[in-house]
């Protein structure tokens, strides 16, 4: 298959030009689907937040379910003045949600999406990848100093800490299925994961199993989502290092915010999660009858929608647990899950080493199948539970409508 | 214009006498640690142009960069503590009132 | 370039006659990016603002590392210098400082006279550069495009890391032996060429970072100022 | 260890332990005393409680006992040795148990003879393994042979037994014991913690000093041990040592009460006088030492006499001398004696007669043999020399004549230490020395030993006749007994004199300590014209110095009798021979009747007639049991030590016998020597020896008559009254004042010698004052002012010089300071300066370079 750059330099004979329309091309699609993202995810939030909280959330913007509440905001916040505090300094001030978005966005120039399907195919993805996310504390870093504000420079000085400390035992995680694939190109790591969701690396075997736990721990506290949220917390520092921003600038932050979900959710599933694959064909789909096109296309959409389901996990996450304490956060990290992920790199090296090929095989099955049911059994007892929640019946409930609603006695 | 070796050994030149003015200049210690960061860049940049424009260097140059970076980490975090040695022992980061060798 | 590499006249990459890449706009961009935020990094009085030139030339940096193919080493840089060193740098402007956007002036006489050595320093080694350039042995037209089967493979560096002879390319500086069924690059550069195994080296900085960083903590660690606060 | 330990093997160490027994005292009580003073507290203050153990301020009687159980330990290790000794000397000579004093046996076949030497060399040997050892002591480096122990080379200790050491060492520990038995007593008020001297007097009084109980035992201890080890030697470089320290404790002793001039002028006396004779001891080391390497005796006197069987070695009667060697052509019409106790050559010196005889170039010594032997060559005169001078050493020890004076003098030490310096030590150890050198006198030597003691016999006698004190009566006896021995050493009575040694030390100690407890008992008053009467009142000494006075006098049974007679014998026999030195017998014969008047005089005088001072006479009184014991054991030895198996007959005494084998042992066996000195007189069938023989009851006789006479006369004088000895002294003032101011012996020295030597040493001091204190002052001044200038120029121009360096420097150092500017930023300045420099540079050789 021909890359886009050499479809391009046959259309203009010049390969600067194909380049530069390539970059621009790419870089459109990545950057609206980056935007579009945030904006469902916004609203996602929302609704999450509100149905957890036994909410509604966003209800009457764009109709239905409230789908166009989030370009209202954007609106909102386009048509918000630019203020700037007095006391900031400008040009930190302003260069600040732009490292940050930047930092987050070029994350995705490694990201496949597909088969194939990625912007630049570099043998170093995940490597690069973690290391442009890197990039984006400074941009918080620089917000934080520069908006002149004390509570700013706290939340500042937070976020550098922990996405610092985090990012060790993120790194090594990462490498936990890099040992097992043999590269960090996350396009090959992808096609390795082709076949049954047995083939997936999470259960591949007890440690890579572990190792996805700990790294979307890790990959939470980096995206300073709660409950690792201490850089904005807003019971104690107003609203952290974004305190003094509005308008676009402010909406940057959270583009990026949430372009990084979906970036450390796409590593993660391509590092565990089979990627694009389905798990359940014995092929690769753009490799099938379906043509590499529109295979692509369906991987696409599954790489999409499992990135979807990750990001929702966490915001689960985020309104349910409480936020932590920055001593817990750092202990949290140094004390517990450093070691652990060290534990697991050796002990991940030793079990390719060590353990017969049979017993790779058949924990391989026994885990996927045990994980399986698992889910499947936690789905059912989610949807068949015959017992209404404490709440139900009240205003607003997700009505489920197998479930009988409980009639209110009423003294009387 | 092609960019061959040379300009590459430029580039690094740029960042080599940038840091070293910055070096120079900078009265906050800090900024005397970014001079040295951009020193050791350049020479970095040098070692990368080396490993691409001559195979001989291939992995050399690479590796060799590599060392520098991994330096470069080790002797920021060890010159970070001697500025917080220096701050505690003056209430100022600024290298000029370090002068006790003055002939 | 205006002479001839010595000694190299047949030296051929062995990737030559593939695709190439046109490097000249993104060199240009990229370069003029680095070299001017370094300078900014000098010219500029406050020093946080400095680190923020100093993150955009080192991200130049990176990226003219990656413009040269050493994706690893790019990648490298930017998660030890932009994700940690700077951080660390920023950490300590920001430990340090004793008031908000502080600023130290320095005199105008030393300007002067820091210009002049730097652009003299600077011509020295353009000059350097100019008069002669053994080690040039591959023209800007024989770089091949960068790419996961063009530039070097990380396994690669890594393996050489690691000291695994068989995976390792040959180089001359470390001595050893070439295997005899090596058949990569030309003859002449075979006979040049010998193992690289960068092991010990690799074991030494790490163990070197190791003992920094233990240090720099105990340096660093919290202590009773000497004297009072005046 | 083990080797000094197994006494088994090597019994001879017996003598050993009891030499070293009293030197264990020795230091055992000085640690304790210098303890002692060193814990001596500040006055008021209270000591520790060592202090107080160790006695306190007053001395403790315990020194006594130690160095009593000491010396009395000592004798009884001499009882053994002895009785070990005798046994086994018994059996490795058999056949001379059988003819006792004889050296050699004759007129056996001559193979018997040849086993039975073969035999007597076996046995030689092993009894000499068990009496005889030494040991390396110091190496004198001579020449280039520092490695090798070569023999003479080698200073060493030992000890070797013969009979005459073992009744020494009997003699002389059990006299030794004895007195420090009678010391006890005697030395008791030294025990106060503060004495008064009444003889010492200071603006305060009589001096009040501390008890010196201890350093008394002290100084006896040492004093006995070196006198042993005297004995016991087998060197004479031990013997010197010892010698020495002899010395040093008569030193010490005779000035014990130091605060007294006298003492202290005494002891002084003492020690310079037997510097001149020491004096010519070392002469005869040297002498020794230069010609025959070794000081072993026996070493000694191979070389200097070819030993007996020698064939080569017949008698000659040259010069007037008689020698043994082997007369070789020596040129024409002389001849040469060459003597070959190791086939070394000896020139002989003509000293008289002949001289005619031998060319002048060919009397120079020359060294024929040089080799292993190369010390046998000694001239004859220096064997003389050696001779006198070793006896000069004993003449000053022995207070013989000229050196006699400081005897008498020596009484002013406490009487104990006279009687210990009198009888068994010090005086004892010339005569021994003498004896033990015997070999090495030559008949020249000899000669003046004789008269030497002839002389001295017969002046010490006239002396102590007009003494009045009670102790200088007795240290003139002395002086006239050893004159004696002497006499019967340089006539050749080896035995006699020896054997009169050990008989005059008992008596002679009975005397002292007799006189001791009549001072003790007079309260230390010594002159007899005070004393009278006391026999009433000190019944004990009284009879007990009777004993004694007998025993001098040679009253038959008695000790002396036997003695004196051999002595007598001796010197009849040598003037039989030869007429011309008739002298030498009549000198002792007329002394011996003077001697018995005089101490018959002092016994009398002391103990009978009517009290002359009722002041002493009231206060007399017999002196405590720890000091009459020691008198009555003595008074036993002095009567009976003589003893043979018939009392009666005077050639037949055990200790005489004894001192008989010493005689085959030590001096004549293999030394080319028999005891008899007449020879001399080149008569050679008729020996001095059958003389002695023939005429000793003669001798005896007539001694006894003269003795018997000089009784009666003393008798006459003292106890019948009849005559009046101040008349006698009115009468004869000359003679008188002559004797009592001793033959102005004293007198004479001061004018001869003490005189100009202060008159030289006065010129001296003018010489010392005005010229060398003048130049060296003179000198002083001159560089007093050359080091002004000197400092002037080393000021101006030197420190100029060197300053203006400095300051140089300093200023280029203060100029370049400031390029140190201390600013970190400076120094990156100066760096990049500095690589533009370096670059510059290198680019400019590297264009060059391509250029070319």
């Amino acid at each position: 298959m021909p890359t886009v750059t050499e479809f391009f330099a046959g259309l203009f004979g010049n390969r600067t030009i194909a380049y530069m329309v390539t970059g621009i091309i790419v870089g459109t699609i990545l950057v609206a689907f980056v935007a579009l993202s945030a904006i469902f995810f916004i609203w996602l939030e929302r609704k999450v937040a509100g149905r957890i909280q036994d909410r509604l959330g966003p209800t009457r913007v764009g109709g239905k379910f409230g789908w166009l509440q989030t370009v209202a905001d954007g609106l909102k916040l386009l048509a918000k003045e630019d203020t700037i505090p007095g006391n900031a300094d400008h040009f930190l001030f302003r260069a600040g949600p732009y490292i940050a978005f930047c930092g987050s966005f070029l994350a995705f120039m490694a990201l496949p999406f597909g088969n194939g399907w990625v912007a630049q195919n570099m043998n170093i993805a995940v490597f690069y990848m973690l290391a442009v996310m890197s990039t984006e504390i400074f941009g918080i870093i620089l917000a934080g100093y520069g908006s002149g504000s004390k509570w700013s420079l706290f939340g500042g000085m937070r976020e550098a800490a922990q996405m610092v400390s985090y990012e060790v035992p993120m790194a090594i995680c990462v490498l936990i299925p890099v040992i097992v694939a043999g590269t960090m190109n996350l396009n090959e790591i992808g096609n390795k994961q082709t076949g049954g969701f047995w083939n997936w690396y999470a259960f591949h075997d007890p440690f890579t199993f572990c190792a996805f736990w700990t790294y979307f721990t890790c990959a939470t506290a980096s995206c300073k989502r709660a409950p690792f949220d201490l850089a904005e917390a807003e019971s104690e520092l107003v609203a952290g290092f974004h305190t003094e921003y509005s308008g676009l600038r402010w909406s940057f932050f959270f583009m990026a915010e949430y372009a990084s979900m979906f970036a450390v959710s796409g590593i993660a599933i391509l590092l565990f999660l089979g990627g694009w694959n389905v798990g359940i064909f014995p092929k690769d789909l753009s490799e099938t009858f379906l043509g590499s096109i529109f295979g692509n296309v369906i991987n696409v959409l599954v790489f999409i929608v499992k990135g979807w389901l990750l990001v929702f996990v966490m915001m689960w996450v985020r309104w349910t647990l409480p936020r932590l304490r920055i001593d817990q956060v750092m202990m949290t990290c140094l004390k517990y899950l450093l070691p652990m992920s060290c534990a697991l790199l050796v002990l991940v090296s030793l079990w390719q080493i060590v353990m017969p090929p049979a017993v790779i095989l058949y924990l391989k099955y026994f885990m996927a199948v045990i994980s399986f049911l698992a889910v499947v059994l936690v789905g059912l007892r989610m949807f068949l539970t015959k017992e209404p929640p404490p709440m139900a019946g009240m205003p607003g409930v997700w009505n489920m409508p197998w479930v009988k609603r409980p009639t209110v006695a009423r003294k009387s | 214009m092609t960019p061959d070796l040379n300009h590459y050994l430029l580039l690094g030149a740029v960042l080599f006498v940038s840091g070293a003015l910055c070096m120079a200049n900078k009265r906050n210690a800090i900024g005397v640690l970014m001079g040295v960061e951009l020193v050791l860049n350049g020479a970095s940049i040098n070692f990368i142009a080396f490993a691409r424009f001559n195979p001989i260097f291939a992995i050399e140059g690479q590796i060799f960069a590599l060392f520098v970076i991994v330096l470069a980490a080790a002797e920021a975090a060890i010159a970070l503590a001697i500025v917080l040695n220096f701050y505690n022992n003056h209430m100022t980061v600024d290298v000029d009132t370090a002068e006790e060798l003055k002939g | 370039m205006g002479e001839a590499p010595h000694g190299g006249a047949e030296v051929i990459n062995k990737n030559s006659g593939e695709m190439k890449i046109d490097q000249v706009f993104l060199f240009w961009i990229i370069a003029a990016m680095t070299g001017l935020s370094s300078i900014m990094v000098v010219v500029t009085q406050n020093i946080v603002r400095a680190a923020t030139w100093l993150l955009f030339a080192l991200g130049g940096t990176s990226g003219i590392f990656f413009l040269l193919g050493a994706d690893f080493v790019g990648a490298t840089q930017l998660l030890v210098y932009v994700g940690g060193t700077l951080v660390l740098v920023v950490f300590g402007v920001m430990l340090t400082a004793q008031g908000p956007f502080i600023s130290m002036k320095t005199g105008a006489a030393e300007w002067g006279v820091a210009m002049i050595v730097g652009i003299l320093l600077y011509g020295v080694l353009a000059i350097s550069f100019f008069t002669g350039n053994p080690l040039t042995v591959v023209q800007p037209n024989q770089i091949t495009e960068t790419g996961p089967n063009t530039s070097l493979s990380s396994v690669t560096l890594g393996e050489s890391l690691l000291g695994i002879e068989q995976a390792s390319p040959p180089g001359n500086w470390t001595g050893a032996k070439l295997p005899a069924n090596e058949s990569s690059g030309s003859e002449e550069i075979k006979k040049v060429r010998k193992q690289v195994s960068y092991l010990l080296p690799f074991e030494i900085v790490s163990v070197h970072l190791l003992v920094v960083l233990i240090g720099a903590a105990y340096l660093a660690r919290a202590k009773r100022r000497r004297g009072a606060i005046a | 260890m083990n080797w000094f330990l197994d006494v088994q093997e090597h019994p001879g160490l017996l003598y050993v332990y009891a030499t070293l027994l009293p030197l264990a005292s020795f230091v055992l009580l000085l640690l304790a005393g210098a303890l002692r003073t060193a814990l001596r507290p500040a006055p008021g203050v209270s000591g520790s409680n060592l202090y107080y153990l160790l006695g306190g301020d007053a001395p403790l009687r315990s020194g006594g006992y130690i160095a009593t159980a000491g010396i009395g330990s000592a004798f009884v290790l001499s009882v053994f040795g002895f009785i070990l000794f005798t046994r086994d000397y018994n059996a490795a000579f058999p056949h001379h148990d059988a003819q006792p004093g004889h050296a050699a046996v004759q007129g056996q076949g001559k193979t018997a003879e040849k086993e039975s030497d073969d035999k007597a060399d076996k046995r030689r040997e092993q009894f000499d393994g068990h009496w005889k050892d030494s040991f390396d002591w110091a190496w004198v480096k001579t020449g280039n042979s520092t490695t090798s122990a070569k023999e003479g080379t080698v200073l060493k200790l030992g000890y070797k037994i013969d009979h005459l050491a073992a009744i020494m060492f009997l003699m002389v520990t059990l006299v030794a014991t004895l007195i420090h038995l009678f010391s006890i007593g005697y030395m008791g008020e030294e025990l106060q913690p503060e004495v008064e001297d009444h003889q010492v007097h200071t603006q305060h009084g009589s001096l009040r000093r501390r008890g010196r109980f201890g350093r008394f035992f002290l100084y006896m201890s040492l004093f006995c041990f070196s006198m042993l080890n005297l004995v016991l030697a087998d060197n004479l470089f031990q013997v010197f040592l010892s010698w020495e320290l002899v010395g040093i404790c008569s030193y010490l002793l005779i000035g014990f009460y130091f605060e007294r001039r006298s003492a202290s002028d005494a002891a002084n006396k003492a020690f310079i006088t037997n510097r001149i004779g020491d004096a010519g001891f070392i002469l005869g080391l040297i002498i020794i030492w230069t010609y025959v390497g070794s000081f072993n005796f026996e070493d000694i006197f191979h070389k200097v006499r070819a030993g007996e069987k020698d064939p080569s070695n017949t008698r000659y009667q040259f010069a007037g001398q008689v020698v043994r060697g082997e007369k070789v052509g020596f040129g024409e019409g002389t001849e040469k004696l060459r003597i070959t106790p190791d086939g070394s050559e000896v020139v002989l010196f003509p000293l008289k007669g002949n001289a005619e005889n031998i060319a002048e170039d060919k009397t120079v010594p020359t060294k024929i043999n040089p080799g292993a032997g190369d010390f046998g060559t000694m001239p004859y005169w220096l064997l003389v020399t050696a001779g006198l001078g070793i006896f000069l050493g004993c003449v000053g020890k022995s207070a013989q004549f000229p050196l006699h004076v400081w005897l008498p003098d020596a009484m002013e030490g406490p009487t104990p230490v006279s009687a210990l310096i009198h009888a068994a030590t010090m005086v004892a150890a010339g005569v021994y020395l003498v004896g033990r050198c015997f070999p090495l006198f030559v008949p020249e030597s000899r000669l003046v030993i004789a008269y030497t003691g002839a002389i001295t016999l017969f002046v010490a006698a006239t002396i102590a006749i007009v003494m009045t004190d009670i102790k200088k009566v007795l240290a003139y006896s002395t002086v006239s007994q050893l004159g004696y021995m002497m006499l019967a050493l340089g006539v050749g009575g080896w035995v006699a004199g020896l054997f009169h040694l050990v008989t005059h030390a008992f008596f002679k100690a009975l005397l002292f300590l007799g006189s001791g407890s009549v001072i003790y008992g007079c309260h230390h008053e010594q002159d007899m014209l005070k004393m009278g009467g006391l026999y009433p009142k000190m019944k004990i000494t009284a009879l007990t110095m009777l004993i004694g006075v007998l025993a001098i006098a040679g009253i038959p049974t008695f000790s002396g009798w036997f003695s004196k007679d051999a002595i007598l014998a001796e010197a009849l026999g040598f003037v039989h021979v030869n007429r011309q030195h008739g002298l030498l017998f009549l000198l002792p014969l007329m002394t011996a009747g003077i001697t018995t008047f005089y101490m018959f005089r002092m016994w009398l005088l002391t103990f009978t007639g009517k009290p002359r001072d009722h002041h002493v006479f009231e206060h007399a009184g017999e002196s405590p049991g720890v000091m009459t014991v020691p008198l009555i054991v003595l008074a036993f030895f002095s009567w009976v030590v003589a003893w043979g198996s018939n009392p009666l007959n005077p050639e037949k005494s055990y200790l005489e016998e004894q001192i008989h084998h010493a005689q085959h042992l030590s001096v004549t066996a293999d030394f080319g020597m028999v005891a008899g000195a007449g020879e001399a007189a080149g008569e050679h069938t008729e020996t001095v020896e059958h003389f002695t023989h023939e005429y000793h009851a003669l001798a005896g006789y007539l001694a006894l008559g003269i003795v018997l006479l000089a009784i009666i006369f003393a008798f006459v004088v003292y106890w019948f009254k009849v005559l009046d000895p101040a008349e006698a002294k009115e009468q004869f003032p000359g003679v008188h004042r002559f004797l009592w101011n001793k033959w102005y012996f004293d007198e004479l020295y001061s004018a001869i010698l003490v005189r100009p030597a202060l008159t030289v040493a006065g010129w001296a001091r003018g010489f010392d004052i005005n010229v060398i204190d003048g130049t060296v002052d003179f000198l002083g001044r001159a560089t007093v002012r050359i080091s002004s200038w000197n400092g002037k120029f080393d000021l101006g121009i030197v420190d100029g010089l060197v300053n203006l360096t400095g300051n140089v420097i300093f200023g280029i150092g203060y100029s370049f300071r400031r390029l140190q500017t201390g600013y970190l930023r400076s120094y990156v300045l100066f760096l990049v300066l500095a690589a533009i420099g370096f670059f510059a540079v290198l680019s400019y050789f590297v264009a060059k370079t391509a250029a070319s």
